[in-house]
C-alpha cells in the first residue's frame, strides 16, 4: 500500500473548467461526492412529491360531490375538459400516487442511507472509501436511471394505482400497458440502487474498519446503516420479483396474482409487504442512528446503553421480517391475523428500548440547543407519537376500524416523515459543516425547525381525527362533516412547506455566505471529526488509528478542541487518555 | 485437504516478486484440487439419476402394482436430495467449506428469510377455511375470466376449449384432418409395396401427414388457404419424379395421396376412415368427459393417481401418431 | 495502481496487478470482494424466492394442476439439462483451479466448455421445451390455449413454470456473458496465480445457476 | 359468541371521557361489538397518553435541567445500568401481551358470527354495491348522494346479520365507520361481515312516501311508513379506482317485524313495465359509469345509442340492436367501444332485469317508432319517478 495521495485538497475542489468539473463529479468514485449528488438529487426529489402532496391537500380542501345537475365545483386540478366526476377524481388518484411512489422509493428509502450514510460510512470507519467504490457509482446511476423511468411514467399522463400496485386494479386499469409498466420498471430498478448500496455498506463495515475500532466501538449511525443495509439486502430482491411478476402479470397476463385467471390478489399483497414493510425499517433505522449521534454529540454526554441501542437496532431489523402481515389484517385468514398482530407487538420493544436510551442520555448532559439538536428532540416528540399510535392499529379489534383510514395515514408520516425526514433534517444541519466546509445560520434553522414542527402537527393530528371519525383513505371526495378538519391539516401543509422553504434560503444563504467551518464545530469524538471540514478527497491524511470509544465524552477530549475549553469531569479523567487520537495533529 | 497454498507458492515464485513477503494475500485463497472437483459431480450427477430414478420408481410401482405412496414420499425425497446437492455445490464448487465463515454465515440468514416468507404467508393462504370454510376456495375454479378478451368471461382453461371446439367444426379443419387420415392410408398401401420407391414417397407422404397433422396446425394458426395446394404439388412433382424413374405404382398412390391433398374424393375418404369417430373422441377430450372419471372430484387425492395423457394419446392415435408428437414435448 | 513500476512491464497483467488503494491488502479485497458477491447471492436466491413461494403456495392450493402439469413436461429434457449445468459448473471450478495453478489454456478451454454447456442448455430448453409446447398452446395465463387441460387450473402451472424458467434462463444468458468476458480478459493476460478474483467471482454466479436448477428440476419436473 | 355486555349510557360517562369519545368518533356506536372496540380504543388513547406525557415531561424537563451553561460541563454518570434497562424492556412487553390479547378477544368476536346469524349475499362492483336478501330479493331502493344514487339497504335491528360478500373485478373493502369494522371484497372468494345492530335509537322515523302522497299503490312502501330508522353509511375502504369515493351504501336499521313484514312484499314486487326495471336496474347498477342524458363517463352514455352504429377498438363495427345490447352486458370485453377503456365488470342479471335494460335503452331512443315500441302500452305504464327510496 502507497499510502500516499496525490495531493491534499478538499474533495469539493473544482478541477479545472466548469466541462472539466461535472466530469469529474460524474465519473467521481469519491464515496463523499457520490453521497452529495445523492443529496441533492433526494432533496430534488423531496420537492416534487412535496409538491404533490401539496395539491393533494388543495384538492381536499373542499367536499368536492357532484351536483344534482350534473356539474361539479371545488375540484382545483381537474382537467378543462373532464365532463365527469371520474375524471375529475382520476387526477386526484393520479396525484397521490405520485407523491406516494415518489416518496416511497425516490426519496425516503435512499434518504439517509445514500446520502448521509454515503458520505459518513467511510469516515466514520476512519476508511478510505466504501469497499466497492464503482459500484457505488453504479448504484447512484440505477438511483437515476430509475427515477427517469418514474419520471417518464408520470410526463406520459401518471398511473392511478397508489404506491402499493395492489392487483388486480393495477393490471387491469387504464388501457395502455405503458404507464404503468413503466412505473413498475422504474420502482424495480431503484430496488437495486437499493440492494447495491446497502451491500456496499456491508461489506465495508466488516472489512475496512479502522485499526483499533471493535465492532463496539463503530457509532451508532454506522449500527443502524449497517443494520438497514441487512433489510436491503434481504427483502429488496422480493419486492424485485414481485414487480417482475406485476409486469409479467400486465403485459402477458400470466396470472399469479389476477383473480380472473385464477390467481390471487392477497398472495400479491405478502409479496409486496414482505418487502415493504421491512422497507419502513430501511427508512426510519438510519434515522434512528442520526439521532443517536445528535443527541450523544450535541449534550456532550456519553450515550445511555450503548449496547442497547445497537442490539436493538438488530433486534428490529430482525423482527422486521415477520411483521409485514399488519398492513392485510382485513384480507387475511383469522389465525394469520392474530400471529401478525402478536408479533407485531414485539416491534415495540427494541424501539421503546431507543427512546428510554435517548432521553438518558439527556439526563446530566450539557446539552446545547442549535438547529440539529432541536431537530433531533421534535424527533422524538413526533417519533412517539408515531409509535404510540401504531398500538390501536397493531391491536386486532381497533385495527378493523382504523385500517386504510386517515388515521393510518396520519400514524406513517408521523413514523416516515416525523422519523425520517426529520432526522434527515437533523443530520444534515449536523454534518453541514463537515459536508461543505461552511455554517449554516443557526437562528434561521431554528426558526425553520420550529415552523416545520408547528406546521406537521397541523397537518397530521388532524387527520387522526379524521380517520378515527370515519374518513377513508385515498377519497377524492368525502362528506361534508369532514370539511373544516381537512381544511385545518391543508393550512398545516402550507405551514409545513414553508418551514421547508426558510430551510431553503437557509441552505443557499450557507453556500453563498457562510461562515468557513472549524473540523469539529460541535465536540463530536466520532471520526468524521478527525478530517478537515470539507473532508480531502481520501478522508485522511494518515489512516486514523482508534483508541477510544464514539461516545467517551467523560474521558476524552474532542479533536481539535482546546482541552482548556473543554475540561473533563474529574474523576473519570485519572490515567485515561485525555486527548482523542488525532493523527494529523501529533504528526 | 485442499490447502496447499504453500506448495502452490514454488509454482509461481519467479513471476510474483511479492511472493514471499505477501504470504496474506495467499491465506485466504484455497485451492481445491481437480480430484474432490471430479468426485464431487460424480455424485452430483449420481444423485440427478437417483432423483429421478426415485420418481420413474414411484410411478412404476402405481402403474404395475398399484400402490400409491402419500404425496409427501416424492417431495420430501425430491427436495431432501436436492438439498443435498445443493450443500454439496456450494461446500465445494462455490468453496464455502474453506472460506470466510461470514458467507454462510450470509447464506443461512438468507435461508432464513426466505424460510420466513414460504411459513408466513402460506399461515395465511392455507388457514383461510379456519372459521368459514367457503372462505377457502375460490369462487370459479380457474378464475372469474373477468376482463380476459380471449375469455370472454369463462375461466381460461374452459374458454380454450371452446374455442377448440368452434376450430373443430370449421370446414377446412375437417378437410385437413380428412386428408391426413387418407394420407396415413396411402402411406400403409405403399408399405405393403415394399420397394425402395415406395418407402421414399411413403416418406414423402409421411412428412405431409405429418405437416399438416401437427396438432399446431390446428389448434394453433389456421391451415392458411394454399398450403393444401402447395401440399398436392408437392406430391405430384414428387410423383412425376417417381414415374422418371419408372416406379409407377408408388407413383400411383402418390397421386392418390396428391389427389387427396387437393381434396377430391374426400366424403369418400371420410366414409372409409371414420373420421367422425376421430371428432368425437376429441371433442369429448376438450369436454373433459374422459378427464372426469379420472379427476372425479378429488384431483388432489393421493389414491387417484392414473395419467389423464394416456387416455388423451389413445384418441389422437386414430387421428395419426404424429399428431400425438408435439404435445409433451418428446 | 495508477504508476505501475516499469521493471514490471514485462511481467503479464495478472502479475503487475496491485489491490485498490482504500484497501490495505490484496487479500482483504479478495476478502471483502467474496464477502460482497455472496450478500448479492443471497439477494439472488431471495429473487427466485418470489418464485419458489408462488410454486409452493398453489401447488398447495392446487396439486391437481400441478400433478397434470409436470406430467406434461418431459423429464428426459430437465434431467439432460441438469446434467449439462452440472458439467458446465465442474468446468467453471475447474478452470478457477486451472488459474490459480497457472495453467491459463487449460482454464480457458474449461471456460469455452462452461459457455459452450451453457449455450446448449439455452437450445435444449428453447428447442425442445419453450417452442413446441408454446406453439400448441401451453402458455401461461390469459395466452392459455390448450384445449385438453383437465384442471382448471392448468395456466397457472404454465405461468410458474414460464416465469420462473424464463427468469433463470436470463440469469444463465447474464452468466454466460460475465463469462465470455473472463475469457476474453484472460486472452489479455489478466488472471493468473496470485490474481483471478473475477473469475472466482463469475464461477459463483455460475454456481448459483446451477444451484436454482437443481431445485427448479425436481419441482418442475418430477413432483407430482 | 361472547359480545361484552356494556352499557351505552353516555350520562354514566365522566365529562373527560366523553369529550374524547365525541372527538375522536362523534357518532354513537351502532352495534355491541362497536361499544367494546371504543372502550379498547379509549383504553389505548389514555394509556398511550400517560406514556407520552411521562416521556416528553422527562424530556423537557431533563431539557432545560441540563441546558449548556457557561463553565458547567456534563457530569459523568454511568454508561448503562442493567437492572433500569431490563425494567423498562420487561414493562412494556407485559402492557403489550395485555394489549394483544384485549384486541384478540374483541377481533374474534368481531369477524365470528353467531351460528343462528341471518345470511346475506352482498356483491362489490367498481363502484356500486348490491345486496341479496335470503329470500332471493335484491334491494331497489336508493338515496342520493350527490348526483348519484347510492342503494338502501334495509337491515332488522338486533338479529344477527352475515354478509358474505364477493366483488365483481377488483378489491373493495365494506366499512361501516358505525359498526367500527371493515372487510375485504375480494374476487376470488367469499369474505364476512357480521353486525348486530342497536335498535334505532333517534327519533327519525321513516316517512310517507310521495307516491303515496300522490294516491299511487305502492304497497311496499307503505309497509315502512313512519316506522323509526337509523342510518349507516357503507364506505369502499380499498382503493379501487375513479369513483372509489363515490362507492357509497346505505344501511337502514329498522324494526325487526317491518323488515319482515317488508321483505315479504319486495321478494314478490308488484308487477314493473320492462323499461320501469330496466331504470331500477340502470341507477343501481349501471349509473356510476353510464350516463341517460348524453354526458360522456367512464362508460359511453345510453342516450339514443339504440340502433346506431359502435365502432370497437378491434376496428371493427356493430349497429346496436338487442342481440349487442344483450352481449355487452354478458361479455363486457368481447367488443370495446372505441375510445373507452376495457373496464366494464361482468354484472349478473336475470334475464328479466336483461330485458329490463334493453327496454330502458330502447325509451332513451330519440327516435319515436323505437320509443313507442316500449312505451306503448297506455299512459298509467309510463316512466315514474316512484323507485327512490323516501329522503
Amino acid at each position: 500500500m502507497s499510502g500516499h495521495s496525490e495531493h491534499h485538497g478538499s474533495y469539493l475542489e473544482r478541477k479545472g473548467g466548469m466541462i472539466a468539473t461535472i466530469w469529474d463529479w460524474a465519473t467521481t468514485v469519491d464515496h463523499k461526492k457520490i453521497g452529495v449528488m445523492y443529496l441533492f438529487a433526494i432533496l430534488f426529489m423531496f420537492f416534487l412529491g412535496g409538491m404533490a402532496a401539496i395539491a393533494v391537500r388543495m384538492e381536499l380542501w373542499e367536499p368536492v360531490r357532484q351536483a344534482a345537475d350534473g356539474s361539479f365545483t371545488g375540484q382545483l386540478f381537474r382537467p378543462a375538459d373532464a365532463v365527469s366526476m371520474s375524471e375529475g377524481n382520476n387526477f386526484y388518484n393520479r396525484l397521490f400516487t405520485l407523491h406516494g411512489a415518489i416518496m416511497v422509493f425516490m426519496v425516503i428509502v435512499p434518504s439517509i442511507p445514500a446520502s448521509l450514510g454515503n458520505f459518513l460510512l467511510p469516515l466514520m470507519l476512519g476508511a478510505k472509501d466504501v469497499a466497492f467504490p464503482r459500484l457505488n457509482l453504479l448504484s447512484w446511476y440505477i438511483y437515476v436511471f430509475g427515477s427517469i423511468f418514474a419520471v417518464c411514467s408520470i410526463i406520459l399522463g401518471g398511473v392511478d394505482t397508489g404506491w402499493t400496485f395492489y392487483t388486480p386494479y393495477s393490471t387491469t386499469t387504464d388501457a395502455d400497458h405503458i404507464k404503468v409498466v413503466l412505473m413498475v420498471l422504474g420502482a424495480f430498478i431503484l430496488g437495486f440502487s437499493s440492494i447495491l448500496t446497502g451491500l456496499n455498506f456491508i461489506v465495508t463495515v466488516h472489512k475496512l474498519r479502522a485499526p483499533g475500532m471493535g465492532w463496539f466501538d463503530m457509532p451508532l449511525f454506522i449500527w443502524a446503516i449497517y443494520s438497514s443495509a441487512i433489510i436491503q439486502v434481504l427483502a429488496t430482491p422480493v419486492i424485485g420479483i414481485t414487480l417482475l411478476l406485476l409486469v409479467f402479470e400486465r403485459v402477458f397476463r400470466i396470472g399469479i396474482f389476477d383473480p380472473a385467471l385464477g390467481g390471487d390478489p392477497v398472495l400479491y399483497q405478502h409479496f409486496f409487504w414482505f418487502y415493504s414493510h421491512p422497507v419502513v425499517y430501511v427508512m426510519i433505522l438510519p434515522g434512528m442512528g442520526v439521532i443517536s449521534d445528535v443527541l450523544a454529540v450535541q449534550s456532550h454526554k456519553r450515550i445511555f446503553g450503548y449496547r442497547a441501542i445497537a442490539f436493538s437496532s438488530l433486534g428490529i431489523a430482525a423482527v422486521s421480517f415477520i411483521v409485514w402481515g399488519h398492513h392485510m389484517f382485513t384480507s387475511m385468514s383469522e389465525l394469520a391475523s392474530a400471529v401478525f398482530s402478536a408479533l407485531t407487538f414485539l416491534v415495540a420493544i427494541p424501539t421503546a428500548v431507543k427512546v428510554f436510551n435517548w432521553i438518558a442520555t439527556l439526563y446530566k448532559g450539557s446539552i446545547t440547543i442549535n438547529t440539529p439538536m432541536l431537530y433531533a428532540l421534535i424527533f422524538l416528540f413526533l417519533f412517539s407519537i408515531g409509535g404510540l399510535t401504531g398500538l390501536p392499529l397493531g391491536t386486532l379489534s381497533t385495527d378493523l376500524h382504523l385500517h386504510d383510514s386517515y388515521f393510518v395515514v396520519a400514524h406513517f408520516h408521523y413514523v416516515m416523515m416525523g422519523g425520517t425526514i426529520i432526522a434527515l433534517m437533523a443530520g444534515i444541519h449536523h454534518w453541514w459543516p463537515k459536508m461543505f466546509g461552511r455554517m449554516y445560520n443557526e437562528t434561521g434553522g431554528m426558526i425553520g425547525a420550529i415552523v416545520v414542527f408547528i406546521g406537521f402537527n397541523i397537518t397530521f393530528l388532524t387527520q387522526f381525527l379524521l380517520g378515527t371519525q370515519g374518513m377513508p383513505r385515498r377519497y377524492a371526495s368525502y362528506f361534508d362533516e369532514y370539511t373544516s378538519l381537512h381544511q385545518l391539516s391543508t393550512i398545516g401543509s402550507w405551514v409545513l412547506l414553508a418551514g421547508f422553504l426558510i430551510h431553503l434560503f437557509v441552505f443557499l444563504a450557507s453556500f453563498a455566505s457562510g461562515k468557513k467551518a472549524p473540523p469539529n464545530p460541535w465536540g463530536g469524538l466520532t471520526l468524521e471529526w478527525v478530517a478537515t471540514s470539507p473532508p480531502i478527497e481520501h478522508n485522511f491524511e494518515h489512516e486514523p488509528l482508534v483508541k477510544h470509544g464514539p461516545y467517551d465524552f467523560d474521558t476524552v477530549v474532542p479533536p481539535h478542541w482546546d482541552p482548556k475549553d473543554y475540561p473533563i469531569p474529574e474523576a473519570q479523567a485519572g490515567g485515561r487518555p485525555a486527548v482523542a487520537h488525532s493523527p494529523d495533529r501529533n504528526a | 485437504m485442499a490447502h496447499h497454498a504453500p506448495a502452490a507458492s514454488d509454482h509461481f515464485d519467479e513471476t510474483d516478486p511479492h511472493g514471499h513477503s505477501k504470504h496474506g494475500q495467499h491465506e485466504s485463497h484455497v485451492i481445491v484440487g481437480p480430484f474432490i472437483l471430479r468426485t464431487i459431480l460424480v455424485v452430483l450427477l449420481l444423485f440427478t439419476a437417483l432423483t429421478v430414478g426415485i420418481a420413474q420408481l414411484e410411478i412404476a410401482i402405481q402403474n404395475w402394482f398399484g400402490i400409491y405412496l402419500p404425496w409427501w414420499v416424492n417431495v420430501v425425497g425430491a427436495m431432501s436430495i436436492a438439498t443435498i446437492k445443493s450443500i454439496l455445490v456450494m461446500a465445494y464448487f462455490m468453496q464455502l467449506k474453506y472460506d470466510n465463515p461470514i458467507n454462510t454465515v450470509a447464506m443461512l440468514f438468507c435461508f432464513f428469510a426466505l424460510g420466513l416468507f414460504l411459513l408466513f404467508t402460506g399461515l395465511d393462504l392455507f388457514t383461510r377455511d379456519k372459521i368459514y370454510d367457503y372462505k377457502a376456495g375460490p369462487v370459479v375454479a380457474g378464475g372469474t375470466g373477468a376482463g380476459v378478451v380471449s375469455a370472454g368471461g369463462k375461466p381460461i382453461v374452459e374458454a380454450s376449449k371452446d374455442r377448440f371446439l368452434v376450430k373443430l367444426a370449421e370446414p377446412d379443419v375437417r378437410e385437413a384432418m380428412i386428408t391426413v387420415n387418407a394420407l396415413r392410408h396411402e402411406v400403409h398401401e405403399l408399405g405393403k409395396l415394399g420397394t425402395d420407391a415406395a418407402r421414399q414417397a411413403a416418406a414423402v407422404i409421411s412428412a405431409r401427414a405429418d405437416y399438416l397433422s401437427d396438432l399446431k396446425t390446428i389448434i394453433v394458426k389456421q391451415i392458411e388457404p394454399g398450403e393444401l395446394a402447395r401440399s398436392a404439388k408437392h406430391l405430384r412433382d414428387r410423383a412425376a419424379e417417381l414415374r422418371a424413374g419408372a416406379a409407377s405404382p408408388a407413383a400411383d398412390l402418390l397421386e392418390k395421396a396428391a389427389q387427396h391433398v387437393a381434396g377430391v374424393n374426400l366424403a369418400e375418404a371420410a366414409a372409409s376412415y371414420s373420421i367422425d369417430a376421430t371428432f368425437a373422441t376429441l371433442a369429448s377430450f376438450a369436454h373433459g368427459d374422459h378427464g372426469q372419471h379420472a379427476h372425479s372430484g378429488e384431483a388432489a387425492s393421493t389414491s387417484d393417481r392414473s395419467r389423464p395423457r394416456a387416455g388423451l394419446t389413445d384418441a389422437l392415435e386414430v387421428f395419426g401418431p404424429a399428431a400425438a408428437k408435439p404435445q409433451g414435448g418428446h | 495502481m495508477s504508476s505501475i513500476p516499469s521493471q514490471n512491464a514485462s511481467k503479464p497483467l495478472w502479475a503487475r496487478y496491485t489491490h485498490a488503494s482504500h484497501f490495505r491488502t490484496a487479500a482483504e479485497e479478495f476478502d471483502a470482494c467474496k464477502l460482497g458477491f455472496w450478500l448479492f447471492l443471497t439477494t439472488e436466491v431471495l429473487l427466485f424466492g418470489g418464485i419458489f413461494c408462488a410454486y409452493f403456495i398453489f401447488r398447495t392450493l392446487y396439486p391437481g394442476a400441478w400433478k397434470e402439469g409436470s406430467q406434461l413436461l418431459d423429464w428426459r429434457f430437465g434431467g439432460l439439462n441438469t446434467a449439462v449445468l452440472l458439467i458446465s459448473s465442474y468446468t467453471m471450478a475447474a478452470s478457477i483451479y486451472c488459474f490459480q495453478k497457472g495453467y491459463t489454456r487449460r482454464a480457458q478451454w474449461n471456460l469455452i466448455i462452461t459457455l459452450i454447456c451453457g449455450a446448449a442448455f439455452l437450445f435444449i430448453k428453447l428447442a425442445y421445451e419453450y417452442i413446441p409446447k408454446w406453439s400448441v398452446g401451453k402458455r401461461p395465463g390469459a395466452l392459455f390455449d390448450y384445449p385438453f387441460a383437465a384442471d382448471p387450473h392448468l395456466p397457472l402451472w404454465w405461468s410458474v413454470y414460464y416465469s420462473g424458467t424464463a427468469i433463470h434462463a436470463a440469469h444463465v444468458i447474464i452468466g454466460m456473458v460475465l463469462i465470455a468476458r473472463v475469457l476474453y480478459r484472460s486472452y489479455k493476460g489478466h488472471y493468473g496465480p496470485t490474481h483471478y478474483t473475477m473469475v472466482e467471482i463469475t464461477g459463483l454466479y455460475w454456481h448459483l445457476v446451477d444451484l436454482i436448477w437443481i431445485f427448479l428440476f425436481p419441482l418442475l419436473y418430477l413432483i407430482h | 359468541m361472547t359480545v361484552h355486555e356494556h352499557t351505552t349510557n353516555p350520562a354514566a360517562l365522566t365529562l373527560a371521557e366523553g369529550f374524547f369519545h365525541r372527538m375522536f368518533f362523534q357518532r354513537a356506536p351502532g352495534t355491541a361489538n362497536a361499544v367494546a372496540t371504543d372502550d379498547m380504543y379509549m383504553w389505548l388513547w389514555w394509556f398511550c397518553l400517560a406514556w407520552f406525557v411521562f416521556l416528553m415531561g422527562l424530556l423537557g424537563f431533563f431539557v432545560i435541567r441540563y441546558r449548556r451553561r457557561p463553565g458547567k460541563i456534563a457530569q459523568t454518570s454511568t454508561s448503562h445500568n442493567t437492572p433500569l434497562e431490563i425494567a423498562w424492556t420487561v414493562i412494556p412487553t407485559l402492557f403489550l401481551v395485555y394489549i394483544f390479547f384485549k384486541g384478540f378477544w374483541g377481533y374474534m368476536d368481531k369477524v365470528v358470527s353467531p351460528g343462528h346469524a341471518i345470511e346475506m349475499n352482498i356483491t362489490g362492483v367498481k363502484w356500486n354495491w348490491s345486496l341479496q336478501y335470503p329470500n332471493g330479493a335484491e334491494s331497489t331502493y336508493t338515496t342520493r348522494l350527490g348526483a348519484k344514487e347510492i342503494p338502501v339497504f334495509y337491515m332488522p335491528a338486533e338479529t344477527p346479520i352475515r354478509l358474505r360478500m364477493i366483488s365483481q373485478d377488483v378489491m373493495h373493502a365494506l366499512w361501516v365507520p358505525d359498526f367500527r369494522i371493515k372487510q375485504d371484497v375480494l374476487p376470488n372468494r367469499y369474505t364476512t361481515f357480521w353486525f348486530q345492530a342497536n335498535a334505532p335509537s333517534g327519533d327519525k322515523v321513516h316517512p310517507m312516501n310521495d307516491l303515496e302522497a300522490k294516491g299511487s299503490k305502492a304497497p311496499f312502501i307503505a309497509e315502512l311508513a313512519g316506522v323509526p330508522y337509523e342510518d349507516h353509511i357503507i364506505y369502499c375502504a380499498e382503493y379501487c379506482g375513479d369513483e372509489h369515493s363515490e362507492m357509497a351504501a346505505v344501511i337502514r336499521v329498522v324494526s325487526d317485524d317491518a323488515f319482515a313484514r317488508w321483505l315479504d312484499v319486495i321478494a314478490n314486487p308488484t308487477d314493473k313495465s320492462p323499461v320501469e326495471l330496466g331504470e331500477i336496474v340502470w341507477k343501481l347498477k349501471c349509473a356510476s359509469c353510464h350516463s341517460i342524458d348524453g354526458s360522456r363517463n367512464t362508460g359511453p352514455t345510453w342516450k339514443n345509442i339504440f340502433n346506431t352504429n359502435r365502432r370497437f377498438t378491434d376496428g371493427s363495427s356493430a349497429v346496436a340492436d338487442e342481440e349487442y345490447i344483450r352481449n355487452s352486458i354478458l361479455y363486457p370485453a368481447r367488443q370495446v367501444v372505441e375510445g373507452y377503456p376495457n373496464n366494464m365488470p361482468l354484472i349478473p342479471l336475470r334475464e328479466r332485469q336483461l330485458e329490463g335494460v334493453i327496454a330502458f335503452i330502447k325509451s332513451l331512443s330519440d327516435d319515436p317508432l323505437v320509443r313507442a315500441s316500449v312505451l306503448a302500452p297506455p299512459a298509467e305504464q309510463k316512466k315514474e319517478e316512484g323507485q327512490d327510496a323516501p329522503q
